[in-house]
């Protein structure tokens, strides 16, 4: 099997299904014979052409909102975002109208449209560039959100979101996206809502989400050495979410760490704490514990910016505390 | 393109059926037969059936909150809109819209959108659907003059002018947003000036003169559909009621009554039929009769119709 | 003492402040001759003049931007979004902006900016109209977040924000605007971070926010009817949060439930809800319960909105099912 | 307004200051000094230079996350703006901010944004208060070509013109987003000619040319001044370099050499100084050793300067 980096399984998943489906239309800055500004689309202007891979202006709100047009017109639709913080410019239009078009209008129309948007944390871009806000995306209601954190994953996922007939924000990584996988020469889909455990343990579960599976794998293998077996899960779409896989691990370790680089405060980690709390509270010996960033601004200087993102460091020791305690 | 004279009579029966809907709106509104708001589109029906009456059926249309006037001149059926309106069963979006959220696929109006300018990009997207499948058709995105300051909708038009896009823009210029009137919220006499930062066409027109706003938006569509690109139609017009049932704002009651009588679409375009004996003196009269006799079995449908089960709560989330 | 209505309250806010400090400048959509939509500014145009009471045209983005240019220049700006469902529009300048400018330019600058937002549900304006999403802005460190439910916290949280010296999310609520309550005829301010106990009770805790706080009240009567003593808590403001004195509570209770009418995933529930399991673990005899609005877009038909949100009854029932679990 | 000797002499110190510092920007990120990104003024010194000139001290401007150039050309310190690119204690935003976020409010500049266009409304915001405290002052607010596309940007020119504030718009236009051609991207040949949407002056000016920028800029800011309201002055020029550090696009290393040395605005205007015989012929070749060695020494100011302490990653959060 092929080794290919996350940029380049997200490339391949986009192409597959162009070719698959004519109706595919890829909308975004800087993404035609440029290639995208981190290289998730090179290549596909070349074969595809302009006309189904849009170089747009400079205008985000209304990049997503061609796209929801296309998608009502019966096309389907990719929109990218450079980085993730921008979606607060095409806020209205991935959370009040493309989630919303099908409920409020009876089930009249479908808006298969995928917004993608790369986590650029902890490359020293500072503060409106380096936010993680899957959170925002898990509350509302009619969208779907993935957020794969390795080549196969973010292949799998891409495609079954290519396939899928409504809206869904498609969380990616640039810390990520130089990381590899094998790529199956065969087709191949993943399923939203199907988490993956990424390493078998029993003694604590830690739930992480994107470039915190990295953290939370390599945590483990220290962990390892200590004598504590750290079953690492990732959830891969946070709606839906399989809460059951997670349960289930806790069922077995009574212990539960959720780890993302989003800030702590109001970050899905309270979210999937709590719906376990809810779900399997008599299993737990202890209080869920979230590793998390902190909650200040993204500072540019590295020291500042290290400060305030947790790794694998953090996770060892947030992982000793809960089982010693 | 010239208008048979069934076509030209139609237009009268759409803007009365247009009227007598939006009064009963009004009135079951009041009444407590609904919840949340109504914008009724009174002393603007020579815009929106102007306008339709200039596209075909499979035209895609876009329109606001506002849009009760634009569906009903697409085609739709005024019983589903009056039922969708009281949150009925067997409304147009099952009673999941209500009054601000008006859609009808099925005549191509997609639909009505309660933020303000969010459908003007979504209209650019259609019209690119419609480019890329060459079907020939031309898109129409209606939206008022307070729309017309958002950001969104210059980043249309700049799009839609770099693409060529088969789009029509028609501002509905009702001189106010909710209070707020066009000399506070636009730097320039007319909102179609607007279109000359983007190079394209832009045509300011008497909304309340049904065939001058048909001239315009067969001008419009005819340059669209020869692949020229989008037009800026601002038509201008004057809404008889406050804002909506829950903001008063811009006309006051009873105080603009002079300016309503003198633009007032219908009789103006009634006399005009009859004087260039198209129809009998007579047969306005009747066309209002017969709008009135159409939007009260409307009304009747809407009220005897059941409201929607709690199970349909999670239905039509997701395809 | 007068009694004065929730919007009544927030205008004497305005106005005092603007009479004290001449540095304020309101910025919005209506909000002039008119008095606003729902008629919170109303005689402010009068008594302070167009200059400082500013009808703008409708571009929310740029109604937040030029709040926080004023600010940034010296003076204090209050921008009015006329449904809270409208900061998508704005979400770059009000989260990306004004809470990260003092920190990324090393202090430099203060944002003296509100943001004020009423939450417009269970009126029947369908899905665009009748969002909850405080939990959004919870996220965003920089951020000061206050979500008054009675018209005495209205005032006294408008004041203290129109005296900050930070940006301030001020999340209001159209079905609480004719609410009443006594006013103090002096000066009063309530400080941010300091929730109020608004009745006590031993059996639960029931933190409600919003238009929750209300139907909490009432839940709280019926269930002394049956013998259960539910203490109720507003926190007021979500940033800071008063996490002491929730839990102070909880230790006394043993049992929490957590209310709002935003949708429960990835609501404010979930963080407060995780915030204590973490601080109170062993206090709690049961998981917290989080009662809160479905997670479907908000229909505009009677019924299916009633099925959306929660009430007093759904408090009721959620109460008695834990107190006898 | 005529400059005085000593200030055309000042434009080609600063012309240089900003070529040399953006030379030292480029090599200690290759060097591995400092990490993100970094936008490079290279080649369009000319258009901060000739603009700030026309401003008085006390005139507040925003610019981009390519703004070291108008930080320079506002007069802020080269050793604090190194130091607050290489994340240091001692930088002008003690290395919270980093290249993309420089501000220096002691010289009114206020400041650098990395979200294309987000700093717009903030300018009018400026403006206005200018305005409502009558200081006298005109704010200036620079951005890219691609940024003159964001919503944003025509949201303020209604806004600045519906109030008539003391803002100018200074478009630089060097062609390129990061790899989009302005051809690709505005649907018009000339931005300033965006301006006629909202009824104000816009200018083209050929950015490259110092005293050409400076004129523009000074009628700009004098009608802005006496109360007459904004002007959009789009600079026509052109970046050496590849968009960032971090991304290619738009020129490609060598094949625009030819275009860069005919535009280049520093011999250009050096050479006009000798033959005016304002300086001496020798001059500029010292005014570049000058400024060499005052960049080399903020180079070494900001190497040497501690990193912030852990201690700053909670201060300055809140006021
Ligand atoms: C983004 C947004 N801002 C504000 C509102 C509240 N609002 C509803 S209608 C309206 C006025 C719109 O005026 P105009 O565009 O002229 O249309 P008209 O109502 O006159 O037809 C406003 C401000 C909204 N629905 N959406
Ligand atoms: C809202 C937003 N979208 C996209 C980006 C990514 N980006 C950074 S610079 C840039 C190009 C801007 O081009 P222009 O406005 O011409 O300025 P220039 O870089 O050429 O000076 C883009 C797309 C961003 N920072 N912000
Ligand atoms: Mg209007
Ligand atoms: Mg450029």
């Amino acid at each position: 099997m092929p080794e290919l980096t996350y940029a380049q399984a997200l490339n391949q998943a986009l192409r597959e299904e162009m070719w698959r489906d004519p109706n595919i239309v890829l909308l975004g800055e800087d993404i035609g014979k440029y290639g995208g500004v981190f290289g998730v689309t090179r290549g596909l202007y070349d074969e595809f052409g302009g006309a189904r891979v849009r170089d747009c202006p400079l205008n985000e709100a209304s990049i997503v909102g061609f796209g929801i047009g296309l998608a009502l017109a019966g096309m389907r639709a990719v929109t990218e975002l450079e980085f993730m913080d921008f979606c607060t410019y095409a806020m209205d239009q991935i959370t009040n109208q493309a989630p919303k078009l099908r409920y409020i209008w009876g089930g009249q129309v479908k808006v298969p449209l995928v917004v993608r948007m790369p986590i650029v944390a902890e490359l020293g871009f500072g503060s409106q560039h380096s936010q993680s806000l899957e959170a925002w995306f898990m509350h509302v209601p009619g969208l779907k959100v993935a957020i794969p954190s390795t080549a196969y994953d973010a292949k799998g996922l891409l495609k079954t979101a290519l396939r899928d007939d409504n809206p869904i924000v498609f969380i990616e990584n640039v810390k990520l996206y130089a990381t590899k996988s094998e790529i199956p020469d065969d087709e191949y889909l993943i399923s939203f809502g199907k988490a993956d455990i990424k390493r078998e343990g029993d003694a604590v579960t830690i739930v992480a989400i994107s470039a915190m599976v990295p953290e939370a794998l390599q945590a483990a293998d220290e962990l390892a050495r200590v004598g504590i077996s750290a079953e690492v899960i990732d959830p891969r779409t946070l709606a839906p979410l399989d809460a059951d896989t997670i349960i289930a691990s806790v069922q077995k370790t009574g212990r539960l760490i959720v780890a993302h680089k989003a800030h702590k405060t109001g970050g899905v980690g309270a979210e999937i704490a709590q719906l376990v709390s809810e779900r399997a509270f008599d299993a737990l010996d202890a209080p869920v514990v979230r590793v998390a960033a902190q909650d200040v601004p993204i500072a540019a200087s590295q020291p500042l910016e290290a400060a305030t993102f947790p790794g694998a460091k953090e996770l060892v020791s947030a992982a000793r505390k809960l089982v010693n305690r | 393109m010239e208008l048979i004279t069934a076509k030209q009579i139609e237009l009268l029966k759409q803007m009365w059926r247009i009227r007598c809907f939006e009064e009963q709106a009004i009135r079951l509104y009041g009444e407590g037969y609904y919840r949340g708001s109504t914008h009724p589109y009174i002393g603007q029906e020579a815009t929106a059936v102007g306008a339709c009456a200039a596209l075909r059926p499979t035209d895609p249309v876009l329109a606001t909150y506002r849009g009760h006037g634009v569906c009903i001149a697409k085609g739709s059926d005024p019983q589903r809109m009056m039922a969708e309106i009281l949150g009925k069963e067997t409304g147009l979006c099952h009673g999941k819209g209500g009054s601000m959220h008006l859609a009808d696929a099925s005549v191509g109006f997609v639909g009505s959108n309660a933020v303000v300018s969010a459908h003007i990009p979504m209209a650019g997207g259609v019209a690119l659907a419609q480019q890329l499948n060459h079907t020939g058709a031309v898109v129409a995105c209606f939206f008022g003059d307070g729309a017309s300051c958002e950001g969104i909708f210059y980043e249309t038009c700049n799009m839609a002018a770099l693409w060529k896009l088969p789009l029509v823009f028609v501002v509905e210029n009702n001189e106010f947003a909710i209070s707020t009137h066009v000399s506070e919220s636009i730097s320039v006499p007319h909102i179609a000036q607007r279109a000359q930062a983007f190079g394209f066409p832009g045509v300011t027109v008497d909304g309340c003169d049904v065939l001058a706003v048909y001239a315009a938006m067969s001008a419009a569509a005819a340059r669209a559909r020869s692949g020229d690109g989008p037009t800026l139609v601002e038509a201008q017009t004057i809404r008889w009621t406050r804002h909506s049932a829950v903001s008063a704002g811009g006309y006051g009651a009873g105080k603009d009554a002079e300016r309503w009588r003198a633009t007032d679409p219908i009789p103006r375009y009634s006399e005009w039929l009859v004087t260039q004996e198209l129809i009998a003196p007579d047969e306005p009269a009747r066309i209002e009769q017969a709008a009135r006799a159409e939007i009260e079995r409307a009304v009747k449908f809407a009220i005897e119709s059941p409201l929607p089960a709690v199970e349909q709560l999670h239905e039509d989330i997701f395809a």
